[in-house]
């Protein structure tokens, strides 16, 4: 399995020269002229204005040319120019990963919580009236369109109940804590201070919880289902022949057991929530890369659209990585043989 | 039952090698290790002869079996069949000569398609004979009757029918196309005792009817003495000793066998409690890293400095034995008797 | 009206104060709103920060707090007020312009203004070839006279350059500064120029505000300016904060946590009943219109001004009030908005669908025909273009015409513009500054102009109304009523193209936190920012 | 085998049936409404429903006897545009799960029995794609294409294929192994009938099973991205599209009610046949 | 021994909720074992034997419907509360199972186990003192290097370590009561005997009672003193050793002795029993080896016979005492064609 793995850490910079060609490729091959995007409107008829624009973007050398320079561009980090935020597209990704990897996190977090707790309780008390009711509730999540359960959600808790504050990552009035990590909830813990920690987690609440509910049903269903199939394996037979209560059984060597298929499926759970990211972020007005996505896709800003694939596709390939890591890491039948 | 050395062999296995690379190199280039499933394994077969392989899990009796039929294709060694060196021909070159050369699996259940009828799967197997649907019926339920089953089970699926019964059919399809040479791969140890027997039976009676040879592969010496002319005991891989059954059995000379017959639990409780036992100390070694020299050396009672330098090979006799220091072949009282060389365990 | 002294103008200001109360409370009131943040909530379109190369409304309210014209509009949305220049005069042909700037302005790192500073912002902005630059278009030389004088020379008679130069695109930057940030005003600006990400971290105006922190499509942040030489602003800061949609801007409003929501549409507002919110439904100069291309591929002959006049019929203009903003709108003739120089007389359209038909029975064109609308997928001034066009699809279908839609993203749009690639399509237009020549020059049917090349394609002779040109001119050269009645002139004549049909002027929805005064909407300027303040 | 074929057509027919009878409840509701779904889909142009795209009434008025999902900015019947929806979204879902699969299992299947450097080129492409998170490569996809529901279709299949193939592979690679299989060899049979006749039919219920669920799935993608302007065009009433109306005239709820229902039912629908259809198949075991 | 028996088992049944109503998997067995003693349970599979020891220690699913009495050193275990027979599990019965690998669990090292094993029972032992116990635990079982053993997994043992470490961990706290449960199937022959020789010198050793269940009537030859043989559910036939095997009188007993090739049947035919075991699901009516028995009557297809005193064994056979007399001679069963 450590073969494996460093194996897989060996494919990540050929996987990742895969994802930048296919994210040059189509983000090249998008309908619409981006000269429309960088020329003005009434100039648009001035050859010698079009042909220095098109220099100065570099849009006047052939495909394989601006390939190959992208390519060598993008090894250093340079990522091109926005044509939406006129502002280098690796700056406009450092400044809104951290949102969205926050809220991912955060997501993750419920979600995952949530759902182990749900599965646990739905394997232990199967068939029972809170068995039904819990998976039901799970399965809601994952089944709501993200963009209209995070709409109600919003309508009921912010405008109607006001028990949480409205879209965005802080009151605009705040000032973010100083930048350590870029989570502003890490941020203001470090710069201790409670009140704009507390308006922090008031604001990550509800679209964490919304993005977090879309994947307690995945979590949840796969904790049930692999505690009931570790439940009726042989060891759990041998430990109550050993006279261990419910309690060991299910938590010592049934959980344990369990949990091992469900690392699996937290790198699916990630690229899941990347998706409802996306959207949670266009309803939210959360400034994270998922809004920035959508505005570059809607606006064809093809360096944007480039920059945030490879991105996107980076983080969701390390944790991938990371699984599999997890995975070798929680069970012992692979982490010596080849 | 002599005849191995007077008729031309229906099947010829020689100096059969099967190597498993596993896993592979960082890059992917090299496989890592390398499995050393079966090695320099020779055996010959006459027509409806039954020659029985016979070992332990692991010792590669299975892919040699799988080698014979080119399932897996060997690394080195010839297999003739009838004469005909199969052993580099193509699949398209192969697949007339399949007619010749069939299979019995171990598992009932997954060596028939679930998805099939019993009438498909025998008639998947006669595609071969290229038959008119009438005759191809009227075989059909012949071969259904000549394994012992009602004409109804041809309209069934697998599931539908209990373990022996799929066993039967698993026969059925091997003798459709008249085989000169069906390789028995535990056919059956999946099942229940009471089974068994029936099916053994079936086998012989098949054999003495169509002079089909057998090989025989099992892991319980008993089975592979019921029904075997000749026997190959492999271990790791070699055929340690082979040799007529009777030899084999009233005059092991190889520690190995002797240690295996030894381990046999008798249904006699009284041969039982009188009976001197050889435990043999420690596990099957690992095929991926087999002991220099002899390969029983790390668990044999007899090992000496000479066994960990060289490898016996096996002798060209009629019963034949791998070892530096067998018995004597022919001398039962030697075999049996001679608890001062074997490490003997307290009788009950 | 040219003539306005400085002292009139300090006047002004003392009465505002005195409005609020005693001067000694205004005070206090700034005091305490250095440390306060407004806050205001709008879906950012901004494109740049350099003022020569942005163009959008956020770009409006931006560079109005932190930069200066020479010249501002009033209140009342027509007269031209003092801003950098104290004092302006113009000749009776209005081909000189001269400017007398004001000596106690400063710019944000305490150095004076200078005319030399406006001389290089005008260049700048003429030789960038950005999108505001077309406010530059026909001058001949611009010249420090002296250190507080600028004189400008104009190719041709322009009665209109003095409000172009209350555009907030036109707003003097210390030149110097922008300079060591990359700016380039002389002729290689436009391939040279290298500032533009440098105006997204740094402000060079002497206006009231400073730039303080631009996160795109996120925030944008402003503090009040310590150097300003003028009156205080309200507020220490203002933040503008990204909010997508309408309804969430009012929910945020509601909530307290912006104070001005500037994009909450009709239909919302009508939703919000909360006490601590203050709506107010004003007229806009924005509109919304849909325009036919007879120069398109398909086309090609069937879209002859009969034709189109006939179509013009088919749209029912109070149902596309109704439907786009709920009825908060206004009809509109002619593709200048109501209120502006010329519109006074006009009779907006309306629907006759029988005529309708029997003119395209006329054109032979009975049996109805097929058109593709293409629209960029936006929702302007509360307009959902999408609703819009499926409206216009309906009215369309009434007399057998059946459109095909296709919402696009703007980069798209603007290349099957160029390329005569759609047979109808929809947009919207504010104004950048105050004068009803822009329009003239975008919408009339002049040989080259943008809509000829659009809609004409390439037959422009399809859409070319030689008279515009002409009457245009014409305009420039007077002034007054003289100057009115020649947009009137040419306000019918683009009515009777039939290329550019407005639909709807939507009116704003000024909504803000009831403690907030001084929310108003200028036709130059979007929301002077300046002028808010907490009661 | 003559006599064989008409028993096997009533044996799928029971087998249908039966299928259908050892769902859980969960199971069959799911059935029930996907059944409602595909009923509509086929015949909604036949229903006493006003027309869903011209206006039917006063704009922005909520639900009542006359407009039961009350009617959207437009006026036009959102209970009438919700069932035509259906129209859009789910012939677009079956679309793209079934070329999905077939594209995915064909390839997938190929490149799992014959191995080589066609293995390796189909599961390094299958790879690179999987490497994108889903959405940001529809949007992608979309983005380049531009908007319509038939590019998005086409961007989801880019997106989709490769988890068909990835399953296809790793079954045929597991039941290639399986005795029949070798029994098929030694019975003389040729690769493609091997792999055809003896290996597929064993392959399809791990897929069957994630289709099935998928299918939900790929039905929010299509709204998710009309939700954000890359998929339907107006005025068809997509649900993704009709969301998005609603998201934008937040307070009159009754327009996003309609076409959420409708998705959440679908979604739920084929989880609840997926689950159901996973009890069947994995409990049943070899034996 | 006159004392009570260490186990006393009585009309021990039961049953599973199958898809119409509860069907019996054991129907009413009677086993005693006395401490000490080895005591054989023989039959194929489906015949019960494993039902019926996990039925007695409460290890079915709880869906699982048992009764009837099992006395162990006079207390009942059916009934008995989990609290309770939770301190008697692991404590005073230990169990070994077929599969060793899958009886372990995967994720915990094997001395984590067998510590745990220790620890469940005796809460003031420490863990280095639990530690140093398993250690000479899995030596006594003769596995080398039983430090490094210890902090292994189970996959990193052979299957002949793992049954050993399996003995042990049933060992751990000094059980009266064995219960071995297919203890040598999953294993080669060699290794088998390995097992096989060390399950019968601890229990000299310890002294334990073992229940041995196995389908090998040559494991249990050379283990059990006492033999119960199981079809369907119930015991047909039981008795000591030799008188089970020398003194057969159910059919089926018969029927399995002759059907099992030896090393010394060579050249005759086997005997096989035609058909297959009913399913528990669809026994037939009367005697439930009727329709493969040889030697069956009319009466057998309408009667199910009770354990009888016939010689030296017990026998549920309508005809045993002509059987064991050796006056009748099997005819084709009954059936004509095989059930399917």
């Amino acid at each position: 399995m450590l073969r494996y793995i460093i194996r897989r850490i060996l494919g990540v910079p050929f996987l990742l020269f895969g994802v930048a060609s296919v994210a040059f490729l189509l983000s090249q091959s998008t309908k619409g002229d981006p000269l429309s995007a960088l020329v003005p409107e009434r100039m648009m008829n001035n050859p010698e204005i079009v042909s220095a624009v098109k220099a100065q973007w570099g849009l006047d050398q052939p495909l394989p040319v601006r390939y190959v320079i992208y390519m060598k561009n993008l090894v250093q980090g340079d990522m091109g120019t926005s044509f939406n935020t006129r502002r280098p597209v690796a700056r406009d990704i450092a400044d809104r990963l951290p949102a969205t990897l926050e809220l991912v996190t955060a997501a993750m977090i419920i979600g995952t919580t949530f759902g182990m707790g749900i599965g646990l309780l739905s394997a232990r008390f199967r068939y029972s009236l809170f068995d039904n009711a819990a998976r039901g509730f799970a399965l809601l999540g994952s089944s709501l369109p993200i963009f209209w359960s995070g709409l109600i959600m919003l309508y009921i808790f912010s405008v109607q109940l006001k028990w949480t504050p409205g879209t965005g990552r802080l009151d605009a009035r705040s000032t973010p804590p100083e930048h350590i990590t870029g989570f502003y909830s890490i941020d203001s813990l470090l710069a201790g201070d409670w009140a704009l920690l507390g308006q922090t987690l008031s604001h990550l609440a509800l679209p964490a919880f919304v993005l977090g509910w879309s994947v307690v049903g995945i979590v949840a269903r796969l904790v049930r289902s692999s505690l009931l199939e570790a439940l009726s394996q042989d060891y759990v037979r041998t430990a109550r022949a050993k006279g261990a209560p419910e309690r060991v059984v299910l938590i010592n060597h049934a959980l344990r057991n369990a949990l091992i298929p469900v690392l699996t499926v937290l790198g699916f759970t990630f690229a899941y929530l990347i998706t409802g990211a996306v959207l949670t972020e266009a309803i939210f007005s959360w400034p994270g890369i998922g809004s920035y996505a959508v505005a570059a896709a809607r606006s064809l800003d093809y360096p944007a659209i480039g920059g945030v694939t490879i991105v996107g596709a980076t983080a969701f390939l390390l944790a991938n990585l990371a699984t599999d890591i997890a995975y070798a890491w929680a069970n012992p039948r692979i982490k010596v043989s080849g | 039952m002599s005849l191995h050395n007077l008729t031309p062999p229906v099947l010829d296995v020689r100096n059969l090698s099967k190597v498993f690379p596993i896993g592979s190199n960082l890059l992917g280039t090299k496989p890592a290790q390398m499995l050393q499933a079966v090695s320099d394994v020779s055996f010959r077969v006459a027509q409806g002869e039954t020659f029985g392989l016979v070992g332990e899990s692991g010792c590669g009796k299975s892919t040699l079996g799988r080698c014979i039929l080119r399932l897996i294709d060997p690394t080195q060694g010839e297999v003739l069949l009838a004469g005909t060196d199969i052993t580099h021909l193509n699949a398209a070159e192969m697949r007339p000569l399949r007619q010749d050369l069939q299979i019995v699996f171990q598992d009932p259940m997954s060596s028939l398609h679930p998805g099939m009828t019993i009438r498909r799967i025998l008639a998947e197997g006669l595609r071969l004979l290229k038959l008119d649907a009438q005759t191809e019926a009227a075989r059909i339920a012949e071969l259904i009757s000549l394994v012992q089953l009602p004409a109804d089970v041809a309209d069934r699926y697998p599931h539908e029918l209990s373990g022996g019964q799929r066993q039967r059919i698993g026969i059925a399809r091997a003798i459709s196309v008249n085989p000169k040479v069906i390789v028995l791969d535990e056919p059956v140890s999946a099942l229940d005792v009471s089974i068994q027997a029936g099916l053994l039976n079936l086998l012989r009676s098949l054999q003495e009817r169509l002079n089909i040879a057998y090989v025989f592969i099992a892991h319980d010496l008993s089975v592979v003495r019921y029904v075997s002319d000749r026997i190959g005991v492999m271990y790791l891989g070699r055929i340690v000793e082979t040799g007529r059954a009777s030899d084999l059995f009233d005059n092991p000379r190889h520690p190995y066998t002797q240690a295996l017959l030894s381990a046999i639990p008798l249904a006699d409780p009284r041969a039982e409690r009188k009976r001197a036992r050889t435990v043999l100390e420690g596990d099957l070694p690992s095929p991926l890293n087999p002991p220099s020299g002899c390969s029983f050396r790390t668990r044999c009672p007899r090992a000496r400095p000479l066994c960990a330098a060289e490898r016996p090979l096996l002798e060209d006799t009629a019963h034949a034995v791998a070892c530096h220091f067998p018995d004597p072949a022919g001398t039962e009282a030697t075999a049996r008797a001679t608890p001062s060389t074997l490490q003997t365990g307290e009788g009950a | 009206m040219r003539n306005i002294s400085l002292s009139k103008n300090r006047r002004r200001a003392r009465r505002t104060g005195l409005l609020l109360g005693t001067v000694g409370t205004l005070a206090f009131g700034s005091a305490l709103a250095a440390q306060e943040t407004l806050v205001v909530g709008r879906s950012m379109d901004v494109n740049s920060l350099d003022p020569s190369r942005a163009f959008c409304d956020t770009c409006q309210v931006y560079l109005t707090a932190v930069y200066e014209p020479l010249l501002t509009l009033g209140e009342d949305n027509k007269t031209l007020v003092p801003k950098l220049a104290t004092t302006w005069e113009n000749n009776d042909t209005f081909t000189e312009f001269t400017f007398n700037l004001n000596p106690d302005a400063v710019f944000s790192d305490g150095s004076p203004v200078e005319a030399s500073d406006v001389v290089w912002t005008f260049e700048r902005l003429r030789n960038l070839k950005g999108s505001p630059s077309f406010l530059m278009d026909g001058t001949q030389s611009i010249e420090a006279v002296d250190t507080h004088t600028v004189k400008i020379i104009v190719e041709a008679p322009n009665s209109e350059f003095l409000n172009k130069v209350s555009a907030p695109y036109t707003g003097i930057m210390n030149a110097e500064a922008a300079m060591a940030g990359g700016a380039l005003a002389d002729e290689s600006a436009a391939t040279a120029d290298g500032a533009e990400g440098w105006f997204l971290e740094n402000s060079v105006g002497s206006g009231p505000f400073v730039l303080t922190n631009y996160a795109p499509e996120d925030e944008l942040r402003l503090t009040a300016n310590s150097a300003y030489y003028g009156t205080a602003p309200g507020f220490g800061e203002v933040v503008i904060t990204q909010i997508q949609d309408s309804v969430s801007q009012a929910q945020a409003l509601e909530t307290g946590s912006i104070d001005i929501a500037m994009q909450i549409d009709a239909d919302t507002a009508k939703n919000m009943n909360n006490p601590d919110v203050v709506t107010e439904i004003v007229p806009s100069f924005n509109f919304v219109y849909f325009a036919f291309m007879p120069g398109s591929e398909a086309m090609k002959g069937k879209l002859t001004p009969p034709v189109r006049e006939a179509l013009t019929y088919a749209v029912d203009y109070d149902g596309m009030i109704e439907f786009t903003v709920g009825g908060n709108g206004n009809k509109i003739a002619a593709p200048i908005p109501n209120g502006f120089p010329g519109t006074a007389n006009l009779m907006p359209r309306s629907q006759d669908v029988e005529k309708a038909k029997s003119m395209l029975a006329d054109a032979g064109l009975g049996d109805g025909f097929t058109m593709e609308a293409v629209y960029p997928n936006d929702n302007v001034y509360g307009v959902d273009l999408n609703i819009m066009m499926q409206k216009l699809q309906q009215d369309f279908a009434q007399v057998g015409v059946d459109v095909t839609l296709k919402p696009v993203t703007y980069p798209v749009w603007r290349e099957d513009m160029a390329n005569g690639r759609a047979d109808l399509t929809a947009v919207y237009y504010a104004p950048d500054y105050y004068g009803s020549g822009q329009y003239a020059a975008y919408f009339g049917m002049t040989e080259g102009s943008t809509w000829v090349s659009r809609a004409g394609y390439k037959s422009p002779e399809t859409v070319v109304n030689a008279k515009e040109g002409e009457i245009y001119a014409a305009a420039l050269a007077a002034s007054g009523d003289a100057a009115d009645a020649k947009y009137e002139e040419l306000a019918k004549e683009l009515m009777a193209d039939n290329v550019i049909i407005p639909l709807v002027s939507p009116n704003l929805v000024l909504a803000h936190r009831s403690d907030i005064q001084g929310v108003r909407y200028s036709a130059c300027c979007n929301l002077p920012l300046a002028e808010i303040s907490r009661k | 085998m003559a006599s064989t074929s008409p028993r096997a057509r009533m044996r799928a027919l029971s087998s249908g049936r039966a299928l259908f009878g050892r769902l859980p409840l969960t199971g069959k509701i799911g059935v029930l409404i996907l059944l409602f779904w595909a009923i509509t889909v086929v015949s909604v142009q036949f229903w006493p429903l006003v027309d869903p795209l011209m206006m039917a009434g006063r704009r922005l008025q909520p639900p009542s006897g006359a407009h039961w999902l009350g009617t959207d900015a437009l006026g036009r019947d959102v209970f009438s545009r919700t069932l035509h929806g259906a129209a859009y979204t789910i012939p677009v879902a079956v679309m793209v799960v079934v070329f999905a699969v077939v594209i995915g299992s064909a390839l997938g299947a190929i490149a799992g029995y014959f191995g080589g450097w066609f293995d390796a080129v189909i599961m390094r492409t299958a790879d690179v794609t999987l490497s994108f998170p889903p959405i940001l490569l529809a949007m992608t996809v979309a983005a380049a294409l531009g908007p319509g529901l038939p590019n998005a279709g086409l961007a989801m299949i880019i997106v989709w294929w490769p988890i068909y193939a990835r399953l296809m592979r790793a079954q045929v690679l597991e039941v290639r192994t399986r005795e029949h299989v070798e029994a098929a060899i030694a019975g003389g049979a040729g690769r493609g009938r091997v792999l055809v006749v003896h290996i597929l039919p064993l392959c399809w219920t791990p897929t069957l099973i994630n289709a099935t669920m998928d299918f939900g799935q790929v039905a929010l993608l299509a709204a998710s991205l009309s939700f954000i302007g890359l998929g339907a065009v107006p005025p068809s009433p997509e649900w993704g599209s009709m969301i998005s109306e609603g998201a934008s005239k937040f307070y009159s709820w009754w327009i996003a009610f309609g076409p959420g229902m409708a998705i959440l039912s679908v979604v739920l629908a084929t989880s609840f046949l997926g689950d159901g259809l996973r009890d069947i198949f994995d409990r049943r075991g070899p034996q | 021994m006159t004392a009570a028996p260490l186990l006393e088992i009585r009309d021990l049944r039961a049953a599973f909720r199958g898809p119409s109503g509860f069907v019996e998997a054991v129907r009413g067995v009677d086993f005693t074992l006395n401490a000490g003693e080895v005591l054989g349970i023989v039959g194929e599979s489906g015949s019960g034997k494993s039902v019926a020891m996990m039925a007695l220690l409460q290890l079915l699913p709880a869906q699982a419907r048992v009764s009837g009495s099992a006395k162990f050193k006079g207390r009942e275990l059916i009934g008995m509360p989990q609290r309770q027979i939770r301190h008697i599990l692991g404590r005073e019965i230990g169990c070994i199972f077929q599969d060793p690998l899958s009886a372990f669990n995967p994720v915990l090292t094997i001395g984590a186990q067998i510590i745990e094993a220790i620890r469940l029972h005796d809460r003031k032992i420490s863990k280095r003192a639990a530690l140093a116990q398993t250690i000479d635990l899995l030596a006594s079982v003769s596995i080398p290097e039983p430090e490094r053993r210890a902090q292994q997994y189970p996959h990193e043992f052979s299957g002949g370590m793992r049954q050993r470490a399996m003995i042990a961990m049933a060992l751990a706290n000094n059980p009266s009561l064995l219960i071995a449960d297919e203890p040598t199937t999953a294993l080669d022959v060699t290794v088998q005997a390995q097992i096989l020789d060390l399950l019968r010198r601890l229990a000299q050793e310890r002294d334990i009672g073992m229940v041995l269940i196995t389908h090998d009537l040559g494991v249990v030859a050379s283990m059990a003193r006492d033999i119960s043989v199981m079809y369907s559910g119930r015991v047909v036939e039981t008795g000591s050793a030799d008188s089970v095997f020398y003194d057969t009188c159910h059919p089926y007993t018969r029927g399995l002795i002759a059907a099992m090739p030896s090393l010394e049947s060579v050249g005759t035919l086997l005997t096989p029993i035609d058909g297959t075991p009913p399913s528990i699901f669809d026994r037939p009516q009367g005697c439930s080896f009727a329709p493969r028995c040889g030697y069956a009557l009319p009466a057998c297809h309408e009667t199910d016979p009770e354990l009888r005193q016939i010689g030296t064994t017990r026998a549920a056979c309508l005809r045993a005492e002509e059987i064991a007399a050796g006056t009748v001679r099997p005819t084709a069963p009954l059936s004509e064609s095989l059930p399917v």
